[in-house]
């Protein structure tokens, strides 16, 4: 199995996995991230105190699936995440050595 | 100032607001040089007007700000509290004297400049105010000073209120261009048509008790008009605009509850005679009521009472009986109250997904449809004793009559208002530009326009 | 009404709420027809009303919110909101006669329905309201509608104030009916007993200046019955139920010491004399107390002064004070805070664990405990002179005479609502069933009940 | 008190906080035995007591909880809460009598001890209530009781806002011995010179109608010499420091505004006349010039104009306004509010960088510039007639010889200040140790002095 | 080394943690993530808005153990964080190549 | 590629965020999480409900390299993020098998 992890905008979230459910994906896992990157953040200035946030607000993604499919999820991420603009993000993908669902014991494929 | 004189103005003043003064004529000595303010009235008068402020700052501004999202809660509280700055300067230089200066000409339909700056106050700052003069002054038992800040707060909030039909996509300076042209060429002149004697719907004898027309309807129109005009917030319909703080918009809701009584309350112009109370009461009523209907339909049709539902509903109620505070029974609040709930969740539910706009928080849902409600509903629930005067012994008890003028009222605002709020919304996107672009949208107004974000 | 009368209205009356009203009796002319709303006495019962509504809405709602998770953020708010509402139409259509109608037979133990739909308002809503007739009459300066509109500001926070105890676990549906149910036939005839002529601790002489029996004790020892019907909270005592935006709880706190002005100093019924001065200053210095007392302690015993803790105490010498507030002087008054502080403390961490309930936000713990610490300490700590009236030139001293007074008045309460509060949850259980599910306490109560969250 | 008396009264206390109260006595019966307390005058000064407290708890303390870090958010609303009640307790025991009471040989320095627990308060406390005797007796229409609460909240909030300056890393221990000492020895001798009949400054003539010495220069000073005492935070102009939530500040500026019509219109001692009325006008005025200046400023320097500059701009033309309140027109109260936005800005950015101290919230650059750019100005910008008599008919009118008066009051009050704070700094430190150590600034306040935080 | 990558209910968090100590696992890191999948998530609707939400919170619970002690790690927390109701969460294992502590320089074995 | 995930302390972020520069890291993302380790936490006393808070604010950093940057970019985060004093945290390495660059499509090493 692979662990497909993607970092995208955050707007783009509800249509990626809407993109990954006919494929057959059935579960995943997002985290509210920062992200630093090509994008330059924005200046914020508090009573003449400047930071420069040169961090992001992202949203990841985490979808362990079959190796199979690896390559259609991440090319689903890819096209639907995508606006072209700096900042889009990135998508990593790691080996998952075991997978367990917690309910039934179920282990690997069948626990995605 | 004659015993007729006086008697004229009962008549035609007891159907406006700041009503109850004229109650107050009967026990009071002859307009003398040597008139003293009254000490409770002001105490009131005082009160109501820091209680009318909270509306604003920071009622209205959470109220908004808890139901947008997280990227736009600190540019949506920036547009009520800068607001509540530019009118107050707005109001001192012209806005004042053009809604309660005497006027020319046409005085039935505006003020004049003759109380630009403030100008002329200096004299009598310590003796009771006369608004107008002739057959049609009103006199007060408070200084001019405490009146026209009373009704600063009201031409405050009013600007505040259209905010949240444009929220999370209308450019800052704009909107500072914008309520700057707006409040002097639209609040002011309506003020002066309802609440000055020489206006013309205070002629009519239309009941307004605390701003039915001049507030609700009007902030609920223009918003209607601008949010048209700006079109729909980018993602509106398809992406998740869930409210980022939904708390905030409690404590919003609720000091605008209690600021209301202000509202309502002050509106009476008076804590003495009985109208002040009276108005408290069915402000509470109504409120109450309203926040019942809306809660207990929303529960049926939808399967869950929400928070937004119950805290809207308050609103509604609130907004409705505006019109009638000074005017209605206890029973007559309660039948606004329930009425006003359903309209509201009406306007803000299936009224806009009918028509199709996008009122970002719903300001014309429910400011303008429980504005027109309370301001109809008045018409025929009004109570002749509470309006009652020694020269109009019956008051102004509702019935078709009534009702007629009521409509006429209504019907002007909406016209008046949507048309020049649309020619000034286009004037302001030919200089400026109403709407952020697209990138900003999306990446919020907190950052972009202000520079600085919630954590 | 004699001089006699009077006398005797003067003597009685001076020993609970709204006390001060006979003070004014002295200087007023006699009731005739023509008697006038004192414009200052009215501004500040207008005022208070405000402060009280202010209390209960953000003040409860956002003093509970803060102290509770995340999920349930939203419903503890919503609880207080719509109780709001509630009561409000409630103590409309009933509430208010059954507390403050002359009653029958029994009127020593309850109203009447005279005062349904608050008929008979519409007369004399300009005139100064008289409570009751004949010998036992109060009169105040005030017209009804203030008057009615202050007492429902109490019967409102008196219901929000049990939803404490019950905090993240009650079915929104099952609050409704308790509530409607509770505040009419508990708060209604208790408020009855205490403030109106007729009630029998009226009559006993038992000192209430502001609700230390009818609200604290009574809204506490329901929210303890209601905390033991319905069972501790899942995970209690084994998962982390750690507040989960303390800020919240703090603005709460806030806005209820300020409200609190209204509560106590409004009971004075009037802004002339010295009571409600007097009043005011007790408050805030038992507050203070309270707070240096409960910070010292906990400092002492867990290592850190915390935030809530501060907090707690200021609730606790508020509570504490309210029996007392227009009868002691500033040193008792800091008795009162003091004791208070450490009271409340004791109740809200070694009570509660010693007796095993789960009273969630310590509803019972703060209201019920102080409540009657206040409510006894009072009858030793009262100076005469404070409640003195021509009539009883020497007022209600404290002493053993009056601690027995305010041991039955305490006693009486207790019993009336732990037994009437359990019947009614019992069949509000019958009918609706009290509690969430255990899978729906474990998502929370905001989205569960009502749909929405909190970002 | 004979007439030349009452006429020498009114000379002097024009010139001062609470000066309305001087208009009254025209119109007044003379003081005999049988004075009454005036219900309106009354009822304005225990709403104003509310307002002035809400400036604190919650005002001060979200103002200052929305621009820390998370990790101490919680500690900052406690430095306010608990001081409020603190200095309640302090001004009870011995604060108000230094402040208030005659004084003996150094009366024009410091009252005296006579009114320690507020003795002799249980003896008129329902007359209206004359400070100081004989010449300089100052007689007002309300009662001690609300006199001393009124000023109680003065005492209060200057205690919190000087808690701006050492935010984020001053010991909670160290905070307690620093505030009861400086409230005792130098917030209380100060309010003697400024407002009792007795002191030099009052003698002077010097304007200060609601504090700018005596609260804004006093705590501004005081929280500067504090943050140089204590040094910067840990991280101080490399790590990000930004607002973790500026939604609270927002609401604590909000409260702010509305709660200063209690401070400045609540100083004028009445409802009554027009001085109360005049003073909120150009408090309101005063605030909104300032918001936009600051607002307008920082958008042509910066590019932006934030959120956090327009709150701070309403609280600088707020501090501005203080000390001239009553005695300045609109146009002059513009002018003030302009100036005062321009002013905060460069204190807290211009001013702080050049000198380079880390007053973490800008205490003084707000406060403290500010309430000096107040005093200086309303020394030319008074206007005569607002603050006449009969005996002074042309009363303290703008002018060369004013503004030296100024000049005095506050170089005064800052080189006592700054003396006197650095000495009670210094002896805390060696007692306690004022600052947390470096481990516990990085974890946070909120966990490490109190043992909370928030999620 | 492997990483245990445990999406878990938030009220188990507690109870996996003190599962995981008697196995000598000296620390982990936690993150509140939103899941998506089998369980269905709750519909909310603000004024009139309809949003169904999907996602849900979950805890993201990432311990790096000894390849020796991954299959008791995954078994503990399996059995601790299982209530048998849908949505109990999924485990998944990886492959760590280096682990490093920071404060010491430890690498591997000793430093987790 | 390696995915180099470190926990640090927060105020530790961006300085450790400048020392990655230099090299050449061009992107990471962070997320805010929760460590429990060896570090003692607080104990939190809510009227008198004692809570022994095990769980510390920490930041996690994720950062895609290519292979022969990864030891770099271990040494320079483990050396800005030591303050030497107990819970410093921890960095772990994982084996990336792919990466892409969503705004453009391009993979692994010009993903990153
Ligand atoms: N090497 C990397 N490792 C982990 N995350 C990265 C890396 N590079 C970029 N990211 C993430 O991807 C996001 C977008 O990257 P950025 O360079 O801004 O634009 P683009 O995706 O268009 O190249 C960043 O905000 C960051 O969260
Ligand atoms: N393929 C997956 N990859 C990553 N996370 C997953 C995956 N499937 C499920 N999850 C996570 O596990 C949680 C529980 O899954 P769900 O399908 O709802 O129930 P169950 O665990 O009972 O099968 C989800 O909310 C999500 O966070
Ligand atoms: N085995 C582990 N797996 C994942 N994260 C860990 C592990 N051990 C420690 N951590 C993380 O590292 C942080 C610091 O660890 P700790 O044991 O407190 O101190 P130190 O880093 O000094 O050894 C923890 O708070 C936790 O977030």
């Amino acid at each position: 199995m692979k662990l497909v992890m993607a970092v995208i905008k955050p707007f783009k979230l509800d249509e990626v996995r809407e993109a990954l459910t006919p494929l057959g994906v059935q579960g995943l896992t997002v985290t509210e991230v920062k992200g630093f990157g090509r994008q330059k953040g924005q200046t914020e200035i508090y009573r003449g105190a400047e930071y420069h946030v040169s961090f992001l607000p992202k949203v990841k993604i985490e979808v362990t699936v079959p190796d199979e499919l690896a390559d259609a999820v991440v090319e689903a991420i890819a096209t639907t995440a995508r606006t072209g603009k700096i900042g889009d993000g990135k998508i990593f993908v790691l080996d998952v050595e075991r997978a367990l669902r917690i309910r039934t014991g179920e282990t690997d494929g069948s626990a995605l | 100032m004659t015993g007729k004189d006086l008697t004229t103005v009962k008549r035609i003043f007891a159907r406006c607001g700041l009503a109850a003064a004229t109650l107050m004529l009967a026990a009071m000595p002859a307009m003398a040089e040597d008139a003293k303010v009254d000490t409770g009235d002001a105490a009131w008068m005082l009160t109501s007007t820091a209680l009318v402020l909270m509306m604003t700052v920071p009622g209205v501004a959470l109220f908004y700000a808890g139901m947008v999202r997280k990227k736009n809660v600190l540019a949506t509280m920036m547009q009520s509290f800068f607001i509540t700055a530019l009118v107050t300067v707005i109001w001192m230089v012209a806005g004042y004297s053009i809604a309660f200066g005497e006027g020319g000409t046409y005085s039935a339909y505006v003020g004049d400049f003759s109380k630009v700056l403030l100008s002329g106050l200096s004299e009598n700052w310590d003796k009771p105010f006369t608004l107008g003069t002739g057959d049609g002054a009103v006199a007060f038992t408070i200084p001019e000073s405490v009146f026209l800040m009373f009704q600063m707060t009201f031409a405050i909030i009013t600007a505040a209120l259209i905010t949240g039909a444009v929220a999370d996509r209308m450019k800052f300076s704009a909107l500072v261009m914008f309520v700057t042209l707006w409040s002097l060429l639209v609040y002011s002149p309506i003020a002066h048509w309802v609440w000055h004697p020489n206006g013309w719907l205070f002629g009519l004898g239309a009941l307004d008790f605390a701003g039915g027309t001049v507030v609700h309807i009007n902030a609920g129109v223009a918003g209607l008009v601008a949010a048209i005009v700006l079109g729909k917030r980018v993602g509106y319909g398809t992406e998740n605009m869930a409210p980022f703080n939904l708390g905030l918009a409690v404590i919003g809701a609720s000091l605008l509850w209690v600021g209301w009584f202000g509202f309502n309350a002050g509106s009476a112009g008076s804590s003495g005679g009985g109208r002040a109370g009276m108005a408290m009461l069915v402000t509470q009523i109504a409120a109450g009521g309203a926040v019942l209907s809306w809660t207990f339909a929303e529960w049926m049709i939808k399967g869950k009472p929400s928070v937004l539902g119950a805290i809207s509903g308050a609103v509604a109620g609130l907004v409705a009986i505006t019109p009638a505070a000074g005017f209605v029974l206890p029973g007559a609040a309660l039948i606004i109250g329930l009425v006003a709930g359903l309209a509201g969740l009406w306007g803000a539910t299936a009224l806009k997904h009918a028509l199709g706009y996008d009122d970002s928080l719903d300001a014309f849902g429910v400011h303008g449809i429980c504005g027109i409600v309370g301001a109809l509903l008045v018409g025929f629930l009004s109570y002749g004793p509470l309006s009652a005067t020694t020269a109009a012994p019956d008051g102004s008890p509702g019935g078709m009559e009534q009702f007629i003028k009521q409509c006429i009222a209504v019907g002007a605002t909406i016209v008046f208002t949507a048309v020049a709020t649309f020619i000034i919304l286009k004037i302001t996107d030919v200089v400026i530009g109403l709407r952020v672009s697209e990138e900003e949208e999306r990446e919020g107004l907190d950052v972009t326009m202000h520079g600085e974000r919630i954590n």
